[in-house]
């Protein structure tokens, strides 16, 4: 029984550990996207004060029980996958579930997110919901072919489909992934750039040609709920990363680490980076990431 | 693909990739756009009928509010226009200042445009920047007319004041510093690969269709035809500086934008002319009493080259104290309706407000 | 330049009915004054035989004395780089000019302007129906008899206290409990 | 909620701190004044640092930031535009013309006073105003949210029937939805 609030305590912790990081680097990367256009840039909290101010607007507007849900989708999708992934090597603050076969599970489940969010803009009836949904779901074609090439290149590799599993082995012997099967590194972090929909892979939600796509209807309380996930999001998608490639962290200040340099390869490509158009975003997926992960393969089955 | 049933898309008038205030119908096909219709109105102000209740130099005060981002060819050619009906000689130094005043316009509305077309392909840090640049061109108009947007400055019989103490100096640091960002410009906007494709081939516009809609500036410039009013018809005393027209071949957005990124080039230097040769004298003609200020029948059309292609001003006068007619000729105005309903059928959603920033759409010199 | 002018009236009065003319050497301009009927021909003219390709600009203007609209075409030869002004006038009571967006096509946004500002009638017109004003009840607004200041004082309430043009500063000062400095109350009204 | 200060509660001040320092701007540029805007957001200027930031959808704004002279077929556009915003919602009114008309006093086709159709929280005048003068709207704005009186909105919801009166009169093809959140 106490086993189980601990638990319960620990998944709680987690997310409040994932939220803040992941909105704490959002402003941060306001910060150093404002730095870099020579402005002094809001204060690193601002996404915090955005986010309460979000929470704390009336919500009148609905579409129907989807819009609800759309969100809320989105927020499952990140809790969930937040709750298989190790923050922390050996630590009881931060458990999660895990089995054998988790990996594949987290696959699925990372994707599930923006199917929720398909649903829910939906029924807006907005077209340029409609149609930020379909690029959205387009673009992730692109991109999850190399980044689930490159897990299944570890799970060859390392003969585990289990996230503990390939973390404990970079433990044990010392070597991380990122130079063991350094072509699966390479596709995972250039699919992972679609993943975070900074530039040039903001086409879903492009002010300039869709008004903010499947966001356009939602505002106030949705807003928040999608800010909130996608910051948790953030932080999974980076915590898996450095799970599976560098060796995971042991304490809380070699995690901020790793994910902070993680975070800042999408953020500095996006600064300078001009949006691409779906089909022009797509081919670059089917580029060199999708070569890496035909690679990364090959290697792991033959070396 | 018959099967899919189109949807229309409003991009505008609440739309953050719009330019300006007005709206753009669009039936779409998936990505595709099969049909577009331009609804314009929005800034109706009536500046035309306005001005049957003002006389000749109240009515100077609406000009530079036809057109927001460069409002000086808008008064030059009125004051060009005016000084045409009544036979006012300005003297040597207004017409130098003028030039000046106009490349600085020119400058600063350029500048506008690198951070339209950066914005509406994503790239926010070259908005960021350029307009944060602007703000030095604005210092400059500032200084010389008291004003960061609306100068009010070239006005019919010269300018209203002469330069102020420095003021020279001040430019040529200015141009000085704006040479070395069109190089940071350069490294983030033309050399980007991403910019390329996704302005190479897109937006085109038959060069043929350019000329039977009118359509002039650098949309023409870049669809290979050489034509600058500075050059063919020149005002002021642009045919004593050395200065390029650049043209391009593509006809698309990238080869308009490779013609305004040697056209920011060229006002630096014909400014740098005009700093070193700018002649000493007056700098306005004593005009009559405003209040009674009477200009012979007659009617006159004057037409200066802004960023945009040429803008012109048609008054009539009826022998009175007030302006019988002043009728605008936006460069947006020609292309704005007809031709952009055609360019963007069968181009991509994603380039709609490219497109738009690329032929120089600004709906408020549409409406007037 | 005087030669050129001369020619190139001479050549249009050649084959149309030429009413008037006016040439204007230093400016490189000829007026040229037609019959309503003639101005599509001229101007098919002018454009593909004489190198008069840019039209720069079509205007009218209301004489409500004589009764008429003055119709202008602005034309622009790139080659000579000489302008035509073609004119016309039509009558003020029963406007009807004929269409011509098929030489120009940008015609069509001028002519939708001027159906919608003048109240002119071009027949064939093919153009949706409201151009720049929303639901317009009232006469063409461009039309010199339409009053605007009274439209305006009719239809939009005015701040009150400000009908006049005289100097604020006072009842500002009043409201707020500021005192007018004296170098100000000088520059007072 | 809305309550003057002497009665605001503690929740409300939370709630009115973080609003002020988070105002996202509704991008429409529905007058001259837009041409300003840019430069109140860029390097010199930089609202963003205020918390001022732009929002590309009314559901997502706060502000609405009316930008200078108002036309009749804008006018309705931007009361469309204000009822679908989510409340707490505030109007600037920017420039001369939202106030008196400006220099379109005599103009069959704009408004003379923009807050017989909307309420307005600030004016900041000036043609046109200036960056900082913007800012400083911006400031004003930010003190009268904390301060817990910025009510617009509020104001909007009770005297609905004056101000649809008012719009009436002005727009002719009047074909707008009960207005009941």
């Amino acid at each position: 029984m106490e086993s189980l609030l601990m638990n319960i305590l620990g998944a709680v912790t987690t997310f409040l550990l994932a939220f803040a990081v992941g909105m704490t680097y959002g402003g941060l990367r306001r910060k150093i996207v404002a730095r870099v256009q020579n402005r002094y840039g809001p204060p690193f909290y601002q996404n915090f004060i955005d986010a309460f101010k979000l929470y704390s607007k009336s919500t009148a507007i609905h579409h129907g029980a989807m819009h609800f849900l759309g969100p809320a989708f989105i927020m499952v999708s990140s809790v969930v996958s937040l709750m298989f992934i190790p923050v922390l090597t050996n630590n009881q603050w931060f458990p999660n579930l895990n089995f054998q076969g988790d990996l594949i599970f987290l696959i699925y489940i990372m994707v599930f997110g923006p199917l929720g969010m398909a649903l829910g803009a939906g029924q807006t009836g907005n077209p340029n919901s409609a149609i930020g949904v379909t690029r959205g779901l387009s673009q992730m074609v692109g991109f999850e072919i190399p980044w689930v090439m490159a897990l299944i290149a570890l799970m060859v590799q390392y003969k585990t489909t289990s996230i503990t599993g390939l973390l404990d082995i970079q433990v044990q012997s010392g070597h991380w992934f990122m130079f063991e099967n350094p072509f699966a590194f390479s596709a995972a972090i250039l699919a992972s750039l679609g993943m975070f929909r900074y530039s040039p892979f903001d086409i879903v939600g492009a002010p300039t040609e869709l008004a903010s796509g499947p966001m356009s209807e939602n505002g106030g309380k949705f807003l928040f709920v999608m800010m909130s996930s996608g910051s948790v999001f953030a932080f999974v998608k980076l915590t898996l990363i450095v799970d599976l490639f560098m060796g995971g962290a042991s304490n809380l200040i070699i995690l901020v680490i790793k994910t902070f340099l993680l975070y800042m390869i999408p953020v500095t490509y996006g600064i300078v980076s001009p949006r691409y158009r779906t089909e022009q975003s797509i081919t670059y997926f089917w580029g060199w990431p999708l070569f890496f992960g035909l690679i990364a393969i090959i290697y792991a089955v033959f070396f | 693909m018959k099967r899919e049933k189109a949807t229309t898309l409003y991009i505008g008038p609440q739309h953050p990739g719009i330019t300006g205030n007005m709206m753009v119908r669009l039936k779409v096909e998936g990505d595709t756009i099969v049909g577009a219709r331009t609804e314009v109105g929005y800034l109706h102000r009536a500046f035309e009928k306005l001005v049957e209740r003002r006389n000749w130099v109240q009515s100077f005060t609406m000009m530079c509010r036809f057109c927001v981002p460069e409002p000086d060819p808008v008064e030059e050619s009125y004051a060009r226009a005016v000084e045409m009906l009544d036979n006012i000689e300005i003297p040597e130094r207004a017409k130098w200042i003028r030039v000046l005043v106009l490349e600085l316009a020119r400058i600063s509305s350029l500048l506008l445009w690198h951070a339209g077309q950066g914005h509406s392909l994503g790239l926010y840090t070259m908005g960021q920047w350029s307009v944060g640049d602007r703000n030095y061109i604005l210092d400059l108009f500032e200084d010389l007319t008291g004003a960061r947007i609306y100068h009010m400055f070239i006005w019919p019989g010269g300018v209203r004041r002469d330069f102020p103490k420095g003021f020279e100096d001040k430019v040529l640091k200015t141009m000085d510093y704006l040479e070395k960002r069109l190089e940071d410009y350069d490294n983030l906007l033309f050399e980007n690969s991403i910019f390329q494709k996704r302005t190479q081939g897109v937006g085109y516009v038959n060069p043929e269709k350019v000329i039977e809609h009118g359509v002039v500036g650098p949309v023409l410039r870049g669809s290979g035809i050489k034509s600058d009013i500075r050059i063919d018809d020149p005002y002021e005393v642009y045919d004593k500086l050395k200065f390029e027209v650049p043209t391009q071949t593509g006809s698309d957005i990238w080869a308009r934008a490779l013609v305004r990124r040697v056209e920011i080039r060229q006002s630096i230097r014909i400014i740098r002319q005009v700093i070193e040769k700018i002649p000493k004298g007056d700098v306005y003609t004593k005009v009559p009493n405003p209040q009674k200020w009477k200009i012979a029948r007659g009617d006159a059309f004057a037409r200066t080259e802004s960023v945009r292609g040429e803008v012109g001003m048609y008054v009539a006068s009826d022998g009175g104290a007030k302006p019988r007619r002043v009728h605008f000729r936006g460069a947006a105005y020609v292309h704005a309706v007809t031709l952009l309903e055609e360019v963007l059928i069968g181009q991509n959603i994603a380039d709609v407000s490219a497109i738009m920033n690329s032929l120089g759409t600004c709906p408020p010199e549409i409406e007037r | 330049m005087e030669t050129l002018l001369e020619k190139i009236k001479d050549r249009v009065n050649a084959n149309f009915d030429l009413k008037d003319y006016k040439i204007y050497t230093d400016l490189k301009r000829v007026d040229l004054f037609f019959n309503k009927e003639h101005i599509p021909s001229v101007l098919l003219y002018l454009k593909e035989q004489m190198g008069f390709r840019h039209l720069m600009h079509m205007s009218v203007v209301d004489w409500i004395e004589e009764g008429e609209f003055e119709i202008i075409f602005f034309l622009w030869a790139p080659k000579e780089k000489v302008k035509i002004f073609v004119k016309t006038r039509i009558d003020r009571d029963n406007p009807v000019m004929e269409n011509m967006d098929n030489i120009w096509p940008q015609l069509n946004t001028y002519e939708r302007e001027f159906k919608e500002m003048y109240g002119i009638e071009f027949p064939g017109l093919v153009a949706p129906e409201e151009f720049i004003l929303e639901s317009w009840s009232g006469p063409p607004p461009m039309r010199r008899d339409f009053e605007t200041d009274k439209y305006a004082k009719d239809n939009f309430a005015t701040r009150p206290g400000r009908e006049d043009a005289q100097d604020v500063r006072e009842t500002i000062a009043k409201r707020s409990g500021e005192d007018i400095p004296d170098f100000a109350k000088k520059y007072s009204r | 909620m809305y309550n003057d200060k002497n009665k605001q509660k503690i929740v409300d001040i939370i709630k009115n701190a973080a609003r002020k320092h988070s105002l996202w701007v509704l991008a429409y540029g529905t007058g001259c004044g837009a041409i300003e805007v840019p430069a109140t957001m860029t390097s010199r200027y930089d609202a963003e640092r205020l918390g001022v930031r732009g929002a590309a959808t009314p559901r997502q704004a706060d502000v609405l930031l009316i930008t200078g002279y108002l036309t009749v077929k804008t006018l309705k556009r931007v009361i469309r535009v204000y009822e679908q915003m989510q409340d707490p919602k505030y109007v600037i009114g920017f420039g001369s013309c939202t106030i008196n008309g400006g220099m379109y006093f005599d103009s069959y086709n704009t408004i003379n006073q923009l807050d017989l159709y909307l309420p307005v929280d600030v004016y900041i005048s000036g043609c046109m105003p200036r960056p900082e003068a913007v800012l400083e709207g911006f400031g004003k704005l930010q003190e009268l949210i904390g301060k817990g009186i910025a009510n617009g909105a509020q104001q909007y919801k009770e005297n609905l029937d004056f101000y649809r009166e008012n719009q009436k009169k002005v727009i002719k093809n009047w074909d707008f939805q009960d207005y009941n959140w």
